[in-house]
């Protein structure tokens, strides 16, 4: 349905992420207004349990940001969380909960232009799959 | 006890070596000609490559400069005199009357509101009108009111004085006095930057005779949102939004009948005022008339690329000669000869003309130089004569830095300030080498 | 003084209709007349230009005899009156040269008066006979100059003028009134292909011919790169290289001025002198008058120009402060034009009879009303020559000084006028005299309005050492009159006689817009000064 | 067999010198894990009833200051154990194990892939299954269709927290699913979020033991949800938890197999 | 209930022309614990601020939400303010509607006035559970270290050294000087390179405060800010020692250029490392050809390498000065000698005969070889026709690129490098010769190729920088490190083998195995708190019910609206 607007959580790291959304601010990149950031900071501290508590209360998707591997900020924060977003996915995905809601991926600060794609694309993907299913569910 | 450095202008360069200095324990006397400290920087809108917002970058420092224990502004303050060398100089410091109650005033602003005398004003390069009593500009430090006395109806012909009735902080005084602040100081730095030079000295660019012809800095207080047309890209004749406006570089620069040398910065500032202009009005045209576009800097060559492809900017590689009257009294007929196989001489017209006038070694450059009679340059910079020390002049306990020393953008100011930090640490460690 | 067995070289142009036809049968009659003439038929006598014939005389013919139809029944109509006023203006031009008028005569006989044409052949080869050869300067040697020699001497003339500092800005081509108009030419061009080593095509290249040197590209370049000398540098290497310019009026001038520079004349500039005008042989200011009488013979048919009453207006003005300037008779062309067009070994010889001219008047101080003059004596010839020690002062600065130093004073004029002044580009931007003749206009009482391209600005009249006379000329000459009717101003002052005559070649033209619009006399700003004292 | 209590006792104390058994034991009339001091009479000892003591060897283990204690454990309880012991909460050289080899039937119950112990002291090895019909079908369903599934399943958990409590390695005192940080709902049902987060804690941990899906008084496969849980963790990582060395992939860097970055 | 007081601004035109600001400060108001709502045009002037702290002052906030563009610039501003004002300075939560909304959002104003809405009820949220912190201080070992030893590290070291601070100098080749080494002399006034390299390494050797390794690298590297620790190979044997400071200077290489315009294949096509050797030796040719952007300013490698054309610009007048009548050539895309001398250069250059032609980046010069050099054919755009030149030799002006081995270093120092390989300063602008990373500063061509003066002045403001900590002799640490709720924690192990910096170990706590965390160690990235399943582990101003309540926020925000 058209009027469907998909609101979106996004963590973003201090050093890198964050950086490159500011610097797609300034370079005034536009994209769609459904990603809300939240400042971490790094990666790595994305608990699980937060994407699961969105997912599971109606947040239509979850993007978690870092930096690329090999530029974190704390050494290998970054793989921690190349190794965990893909298991939440595989365990959302036996729950039934589409895992493409979750989406990991590697912005520097010096990427504007990805994080303008990353962002675009996924509030595409996100309309595409249409409301979080488990808004309505009623427990 | 904390040795004295007098640092001399503050702008960009001056505020950062005032902050270096002041955090290596040195104690600083930063003195300042304008009512306000920020400089040429305070005027700008943005900042390339990153189109950072100028005064956001700024105004920290500013504040940082004002709080800081170890600094001390001596702001709407002349260099009176210089006296003794290396490291015992005597300072003379003439802090003209501001005729304002520095610890009363709050800046409110009701003053300015009331006072009817008004004067073009010089932050906004005269495209607006400030009052006698004013604060150059909103994010202004010290945040204090100054009375300009030659415009002043009160201390020139004794009449009005409303500001002190209507000043409840009661900050007004009219008979305040100027005074001078003897120091005594180990080493100075002069950071006295740039002035804009006045592009009515080559009436062929149409400088003051077409009213579309701006320069570059008023453009950049048209960009600015605090700026006389709140943002909006207007041409002065009749502020309508211009089609299509044209900048043209080395206005005085690369001349050998003027400034010989290149400003270093006018091709890059060029480039990011001619993509401001196109977020503010999106449907303008814009050609940029140059010799080579010197982008030199980290991304400054992606920031070109991006103003040509994303933005549709018009580079011509040609130097246009003549400037005159469009039909009636706006718009500009502007004839260069095309680039490259044509070559002929060709006159198109636009709605607004930007000039990048040379900027040229400021006023108090000279007077210092004249004062401790320092070598210049045959630019008019201060001559830094040893190449291991780009930042110590011909004297010896006085350092240069910024646009004073030689043509140079913000980022090699700024190292350039801190350099200063460095070279007075060494001076007055002992062991200079 | 004729040596006894000269025989003279007579050329005979006789018109197809009536001369060829009556000399066919003055042969078919057998009518004998002397060998010398030699016979070159033309369509009609009016076909014959008067720089064919006077280049004649210069490579030696000794006479030329015009032979057309009768008046009133030339088959063109007017043809052979054309040619007897052209004629005539010739025979005056050869006069102030110094050589004899009877050297050209025009004779109109019928198709069937064979026997007034055998007589007529005779009759004039006695009269050469007697006058004596004419005075015959060789064409000048081209020297055979190989690439290598070219390039090198590009290179010096890039060293002298600055070239090397061009850095392709455009502001040359973009203020180039010539270029405006013809868009083949582009003054940066010309400099990068030098630059760039490429010479050969100097040999055949037009575009140098076509540069009004008017030196508005040298006022813009920021690099104060010398441009006009450059192009003046380059076409006396294209001379070398035979590559020799299209002049107007086809040549005259510049075949008189090599006449005046290779033989020794007795001429006769001094006509103009009335009695009213006190000069002398010698004195401390010499007045260097140019070429006003040629070109009043050459111009005769535009009466309004009057250029010499600028050389009587000159020295009344300065006996009128006291002076009487040293004029002379042997005055040569100041060669101006020579050297505008590379002809470098002709303008030294004229140059050296200038300055032992001066020398001998014991001037400290040569006079000059020519702008063009002044310039070749200031630069071209101070380029050239070392032993400069006279004063050159133009007649504006002379006049200003002279009532500063109240030795001269200007009766106002009575009902003011409203005038325009042309700085003429070798006046204002070559030699950089602004100020004194827009004093003078004040102090005359006349009301000066401005041109809008005015002082460095100013625009050109198009045509210089005449070579560039063409359509882009033609425009930036209407332009100019155009420039200065809009001003209203009723009269247009200058100095220049060339532009003068320049201005008013425009002024004849068929319009293809309302002739008002261009309708503005021109006055010599001299002659309008020394009315005054007579009160006009 | 003839009674397995006494092969047991004989080989926890005589044998290996345990100085304690910890054995299931069934006692008028009902089944229940005992903890036999050397010495003490060992009572009734039932292998046939499936009973994860390593969850109560847990539980009393701070307690036992010294002694070796020996425990029955079948294939999945010693892997239980194991995990443990990687984590330092019990020192393995203090227990003494006892091999239980699972029977057919409770293979079956189990569904379990791996029955047998790494040393058999009772019972006879069985086969283990290859696959449990359940996931099968799950994994066959598409996405919506499992979300109901599930949904309809964990709508009937009503939150009384035997599985974490009955889990051998469900180690935290505090459990994070008894506040509302992450499951929001504080009512009955508890919403999804209770049990991703505790597939998702025990993705490293689980040794499919079905403790939880037996003492789930709601019936809800548990196990199953375990089993997709360690499939995927099998995919990923190549990681089966149960032994003593192998670091849990979500604690450790990406080493040599580095993600390749995607070139987008 | 903590009182919160929410400042929405404007940034002048930046926010307030797309987010409309009065009705996202009434949307405020009617927040959860919000006591007061206002905006001002410009919060971060000293207006601005003035109107926080006075606002605090009278309403008795505990906490301070400031709305405005991105904390990276301006969050130590406000904490200062919000100190001033008597609020722990942790008691601030800065919401980002200006890089992160109004500009990317500039065309969907609706949608980005709910969108701050949104972000601002988030900011709320967490902000009402934030606690006051207090900063660590770790003090500063007075010695700095200085990676490289060409221009512009000997001038750092040199600086830092007369400063009175022991440095040590590493430098991977034999010996110090770097590119200049093989340089003789250096534009725009023909300076002799060798005195200024022998006077820099005298000072050095002379000074007993100064250590120079040569021939060594970087092995390991720990530590923070005042407490590095390195250890370098030194030749044969490793050397570890501690610093408080370390400044790179790694410095730049020129580019071997890939068979492009025959090098390699022609013999005398050859770069202006090669020719510095030549004219060093004294042997000018007859005529020469410059080509200058060679494989840069191009797809691949876009940037401007800014010295080669003043490079260029020296050689040819070494060329001419030493053969007056020598033909040079140079073929350009742009000359950029900016500034005073350089361009003083350029004018000498075409005075003394240099022809200078410029060519498109579409049809560059061809060339070909001929007997006694190289032939080139270019196509010269202004006079729209192709030129052959022939030249004794052609020189290529290739870009400086980034040293080898940069990855290494950055991955050591862990500081950003951008895609060409130059590392990444904290601020383009403001902090030109400072990382990120605290207590590790930039200078020379390492950041970007740079002109010696230029490398000689950033090797002395990197000096004046790393002095400031030494000088202070403490530092100030973030509050943002990891703490253990004791009682929660079940000594699951996770957080020990999850840290990156292995800051976190295991103890027993009154007979209680649980985690312990090494305050000075910890660098505040969270990594345990994620692999904590109780959360036991919490990182101070990021706790899991701070970030909860956030993602509660959201959920309540888009709950409302999906109702509407």
């Amino acid at each position: 349905m058209t009027d469907f607007k998909p609101s979106i959580l996004a963590f973003c790291c201090n050093w890198c992420s964050y950086a490159g959304a500011d610097l797609a601010g300034v370079s005034r990149l536009q994209m769609p207004p459904n990603v809300h950031v939240i400042r971490v900071m790094c990666s790595a501290s994305v608990k699980p349990e937060y994407v699961i508590k969105a997912v599971t209360q109606g947040i239509d998707g979850v993007l978690v940001l870092g930096c690329h591997i090999g530029d974190c900020h704390y050494l290998t924060g970054n793989h921690r969380t190349a190794k965990r977003i893909p298991l939440l996915q595989k365990i959302l995905d036996e729950a039934g909960i589409d895992s493409r809601r979750i989406k990991l991926d590697w912005v520097s600060a010096a990427e504007g232009e990805k994080y303008q794609k990353v962002v675009t694309e996924f509030v595409e993907e996100i309309r595409r799959l249409g409301p979080n299913p488990l808004r309505e569910v009623r427990f | 006890m904390k040795e004295n450095v007098v640092v001399i202008g503050a702008g960009i360069a001056g505020i950062q070596a005032s902050l270096d200095l002041a955090d290596m324990g040195f104690s600083v006397h930063l003195i300042e000609k304008t009512p306000s400290i920020g400089g040429h920087m305070a005027q700008l809108d943005k900042t390339f490559p990153t189109n950072d917002c100028s005064m956001c970058i700024l105004s920290p420092k500013m504040i940082m400069c004002a709080e800081h224990e170890n600094i001390t502004l001596h702001t709407y303050s002349e260099v009176d005199s210089i006296a003794g060398d290396f490291p015992r100089f005597k300072v003379g410091i003439r802090e003209k009357a501001r005729y304002i109650d520095l610890n009363r005033c709050t800046g409110c602003g009701d003053c300015v509101a009331k006072c009817p005398s008004k004067v073009p004003s010089e932050f906004e390069e005269g495209l607006s009108i400030r009052k006698a009593i004013y604060l150059p500009f909103p994010q202004a430090v010290p945040r204090k009111m100054t009375i300009d006395a030659e415009n002043c109806r009160k201390i020139k012909d004794n009449k009005c004085g409303v500001c002190l009735k209507v000043c409840q902080a009661g900050a007004v005084d009219y008979d305040q006095k100027g005074r001078i602040v003897e120091l005594d100081a180990a080493v100075i730095v002069i950071a006295t930057g740039f002035d804009l030079m006045d592009a009515t000295a080559l009436p062929q660019f149409g400088y003051g005779i077409c009213k579309d012809v701006v320069s570059s800095m008023q453009f950049e207080r048209i960009l600015s949102a605090s700026g006389p047309t709140g943002g909006h890209l207007v041409r002065p004749s009749d502020d309508k939004e211009p089609v299509n406006l044209a900048f043209v570089q080395c206005v005085g620069s690369r001349d050998a009948k003027n400034h010989l040398y290149c400003s270093s910065v006018c091709c890059m500032y060029a480039t990011k005022e001619s993509i401001l202009a196109t977020e503010h009005a999106p449907d303008v045209k814009i050609t940029i008339f140059y010799m080579d576009m010197r982008a030199v800097g980290k991304g400054f060559q992606e920031f070109v690329q991006r103003a040509k492809k994303s933005h549709g900017v018009r580079y011509v590689r040609s130097r246009p000669a003549k400037v005159q009257q469009a039909n009636g009294d706006n718009g500009v007929l502007v004839s260069y000869e095309t680039p490259g196989m044509t070559g002929e001489p060709v006159s198109e017209e636009y709605d607004m003309l930007i000039l990048c006038p040379a900027l040229l070694p400021s006023s108090s450059t000279r007077e210092i130089a004249k004062m401790l009679d320092m070598e210049l340059d045959d630019d008019g910079f201060f001559r830094t004569p040893d190449i291991r020390y780009p930042t110590d002049s011909s004297k010896k306990g006085i350092l240069i830095c910024g646009f004073s020393g030689a043509p140079m953008d913000i980022p090699d100011s700024v190292s350039q300030a801190s350099g200063v930090a460095a070279r007075t640490a060494e001076l007055l460690s002992g062991g200079d080498r | 003084m004729t040596d006894d067995n000269f025989e003279p070289n007579i050329i005979a142009f006789t018109c197809t209709w009536c001369g060829y036809p009556s000399a066919n049968l003055a042969g078919v009659n057998k009518i004998d007349y002397p060998a010398n003439v030699k016979i070159i038929r033309v369509m009609c006598s009016g076909s014959v230009d008067p720089a064919v014939v006077m280049q004649a005389l210069e490579r030696g013919a000794d006479g030329i005899i015009i032979i057309g139809c009768l008046i009133d029944n030339c088959h063109y109509v007017e043809g052979n009156k054309n040619a007897e006023e052209r004629a005539d203006r010739l025979k005056r031009l050869l006069n102030v040269l110094g050589l004899d008028s009877k050297r050209i005569r025009t004779e109109w006989i019928n198709a069937s008066e064979r026997v007034k044409f055998a007589n007529a052949m005779r009759e004039f080869v006695d009269e050469i006979r007697e006058l004596g050869p004419a005075p015959h300067i060789p064409a000048p040697k081209r020297k055979e100059l190989t690439s290598e020699e070219i390039k090198k001497e590009i290179s010096r003339i890039i060293e002298d003028t600055g070239a090397f500092d061009c850095v392709e800005c455009g502001k040359c081509t973009s203020v180039c009134p010539v270029a405006r108009f013809d868009t083949e030419f582009a003054p940066r061009t010309i400099v990068l292909r030098s630059m760039e080593g490429i010479t050969d095509n100097l040999a055949n290249d037009k575009d140098i011919w076509t540069c009004s040197t008017c030196e508005m590209c040298n006022s813009m370049c920021p690099y104060k790169v010398n441009y006009s000398g450059f192009i003046q540098g380059l076409r006396g290497t294209a001379m070398q290289l035979s590559n020799s310019p299209v002049c107007s009026q086809g040549g005259l001038i510049q075949s008189a001025i090599r006449i005046m520079a290779g033989a020794d004349l007795k001429q006769n500039r001094l006509d103009w002198v009335t009695e009213d005008l006190e000069i002398a042989e010698k004195g401390d200011v010499f007045y260097f008058v140019g070429c006003l009488p040629h070109f009043d013979a050459i111009f005769a048919d535009r009466e309004y120009l009057e250029l010499t009453r600028t050389a009587q207006s000159a020295v009344k003005l300065m006996n009128a402060a006291g002076i009487k300037p040293a004029v002379s008779n042997e005055e040569r062309c100041c060669g101006h034009d020579l050297v505008w067009s590379g002809d470098e070994e002709n303008f030294l010889k004229l140059m050296d009879k200038n300055l032992e001219l001066v020398k001998n008047s014991g001037a400290k101080k040569v006079v000059f009303t020519c702008p063009e003059c002044i310039r070749t004596f200031e630069m071209d010839y101070k380029d050239f020559a070392e032993d400069i020690d006279f004063e050159i002062v133009h007649i504006s600065d002379l006049l200003v000084q002279l009532i500063d130093e109240g030795k001269l004073s200007l009766p106002s004029m009575a009902d003011e006028i409203i005038a325009t002044y042309h700085d003429s580009c070798r006046l204002g931007r070559h030699m950089g005299i602004y100020d004194s003749p827009r004093s003078l206009i004040e102090s005359a009482g006349m009301k000066l309005v401005e041109m809008e391209n005015t002082r460095e600005k100013s625009a050109c009249c198009g045509v210089s050492a005449w070579l560039s006379c063409n359509s882009a000329a033609m425009r930036m000459q209407l332009e100019r009159l155009e420039e200065a009717k809009k001003t209203g101003a009723e009269v247009m002052l200058t100095f220049c006689p060339k532009c003068r005559i320049h201005l008013s070649c425009a002024a004849n033209e068929e319009l293809p817009f309302d002739r008002e619009r261009v309708n503005i006399i021109t006055k010599d700003l001299t002659v309008a000064l020394a009315e005054l004292l007579e009160g006009k | 067999m003839n009674d397995p209590g006494k092969e047991i006792s004989r080989l926890a104390f005589d044998e290996r010198g345990a100085d304690y058994l910890l054995a299931v034991r069934e006692e008028y009339g009902n089944a229940g894990p005992a903890f036999v001091a050397k010495g003490e009479d060992v009572g009734d000892i039932r292998t046939d009833i499936p009973y994860q003591l390593v969850t109560i060897l847990r539980k009393i283990y701070p307690y036992m200051e010294d002694g070796k204690i020996a425990v029955v454990i079948r294939r999945c309880e010693e892997k239980a154990l194991n995990e443990l012991i990687k984590r330092g909460i019990i020192d393995g050289d203090r227990i003494i194990r006892i091999g239980l080899a699972c029977s057919e039937g409770q293979i079956e119950a189990c569904r379990c892939t791996d029955p047998v112990p790494s040393c058999v002291d009772i019972g006879s090895p069985g086969k283990g299954w290859n696959e449990d019909q359940l996931s099968k079908e799950l994994s066959a369903m598409s996405s919506e269709e499992r979300l109901d599934f599930w949904v309809a399943q964990f709508r009937k958990c009503n939150k009384c927290y035997a599985c974490s409590t009955n889990c051998p390695v469900c180690v935290c005192d505090h459990c994070v699913l008894e506040e509302c940080t992450f499951v929001a709902e504080k009512g009955i049902p508890p919403g999804m979020a209770f049990h991703l987060i505790r597939a998702y804690h025990l993705s490293d941990k689980c040794t499919e033991c079905g403790e939880c899906e037996r003492s789930c008084p709601a019936h809800i496969p548990l196990l199953t949800f375990r089993k997709m849980t360690n499939r995927d963790m099998k995919d990923l990582y190549g990681y089966e938890s149960g032994d003593t060395e192998t670091v849990s992939p979500l604690l450790t860097t990406l080493e040599g197999d580095l993600l390749e970055e995607e070139e987008d | 209930m903590q009182r919160v007081g929410v400042f929405v601004c404007h940034c002048g035109h930046n926010i307030g022309s797309v987010v409309d600001v009065e009705k996202v400060v009434e949307y405020a108001k009617q927040l959860e614990n919000v006591a007061v709502a206002d905006h001002n045009l410009y919060s971060c002037s000293e207006e601005g601020l003035g109107s926080i702290k006075k606002s605090i002052r009278e309403n008795k906030l505990d906490v301070v939400v400031v709305a405005a563009c991105t904390p990276r610039t301006h969050e130590p501003l406000f904490r200062r303010a919000c100190e001033q004002a008597g609020v722990n300075k942790y008691l601030f939560e800065f919401v980002n509607i200006r890089e992160h909304c109004s500009w990317i959002h500039a065309k969907e104003k609706e949608a980005a006035t709910e969108k701050a809405k949104r972000l601002i009820a988030m900011g709320v949220a967490k902000a009402s559970l934030l606690t006051p912190q207090k900063e660590g201080e770790a003090s500063v070992i007075p010695v700095a270290a200085v990676i490289g030893g060409g221009i512009a590290g000997l001038t750092a070291a040199a600086s830092l050294v007369s400063q009175g601070i022991e440095t040590h100098v590493i430098e991977k080749e034999a010996r110090l000087g770097g590119l200049l080494n093989n340089i003789s002399v250096i534009g725009p006034e023909f300076v002799e390179t060798e005195p200024l390299i022998r006077r820099l390494k005298e000072d050095l050797e002379r000074s007993p405060q100064a250590h120079i390794h040569l021939e060594s690298r970087i092995v390991e590297l720990g530590g923070f800010i005042g407490n590095f620790d390195i250890k370098i190979a030194e030749g044969a044997k490793t050397t570890d020692f501690k610093v408080g400071a370390i400044i790179v200077a790694t410095g730049g290489r020129e580019l071997e250029p890939t068979n492009v315009y025959g090098f390699g294949k022609i013999p005398t096509v050859i770069t202006q490392m090669e020719l510095e050797k030549r004219l060093a030796g004294g042997a000018a040719p007859s005529s020469a050809i410059f080509i200058q952007c060679v494989e840069c300013r191009q797809p691949g490698r876009e940037y401007c390498s800014r010295i080669c054309c003043n490079v260029t610009l020296k050689n040819a007048l070494r060329i001419i000065r030493s053969n007056p009548n020598a033909r040079v050539t140079v073929l350009h895309r742009d000359i950029m000698s900016y500034g005073t001398t350089a361009e003083r250069l350029y004018r000498e250059a075409s005075e003394s005969g240099v022809s200078f032609m410029r060519y498109g980046l579409e049809s560059p010069p061809k060339i070909s070889e001929k007997e006694d050099g190289a032939s080139v054919e270019v196509f010269d755009e202004t006079l729209n026709e192709n030129i052959g030149i022939s030249g004794e030799i052609v020189v290529l002006a290739t870009p400086i690129i980034s040293q080898e081995g940069t990855a290494e270093t950055a991955k050591l120092l862990k500081v950003p490098a951008d895609k060409n390989g130059f590392f990444l300063e904290a601020h383009v602008k403001l902090r030109p010769v400072e990382f990120a990373t605290d207590g590790v500063f930039i200078c020379g061509s390492a950041r970007w190729p740079s002109h010696v003066t230029e490398c000689i002045a950033q090797g002395l403001a990197a000096a004046a920088k790393a002095a400031i900590p030494i000088r202070g002799g403490k530092v100030v640490i973030e509050a943002i490190t990891a703490e253990v709720d004791v009682e929660r924690c079940a000594a699951c192990g996770n957080c020990v083998l999850a840290c990156p910096y292995e800051a976190i170990e295991m103890t027993v706590i009154d007979g209680k195995r649980c985690a312990k965390v090494n305050e000075a160690q910890c660098k505040g990235c969270g990594t345990c708190v994620a692999a904590c399943p109780n959360d036991a582990m919490q990182q101070k101003g990021f706790t899991t019910r701070q970030l909860g309540a956030m993602i509660d926020a959201l959920i309540k925000n888009c709950k409302e609206e999906a109702v509407e």
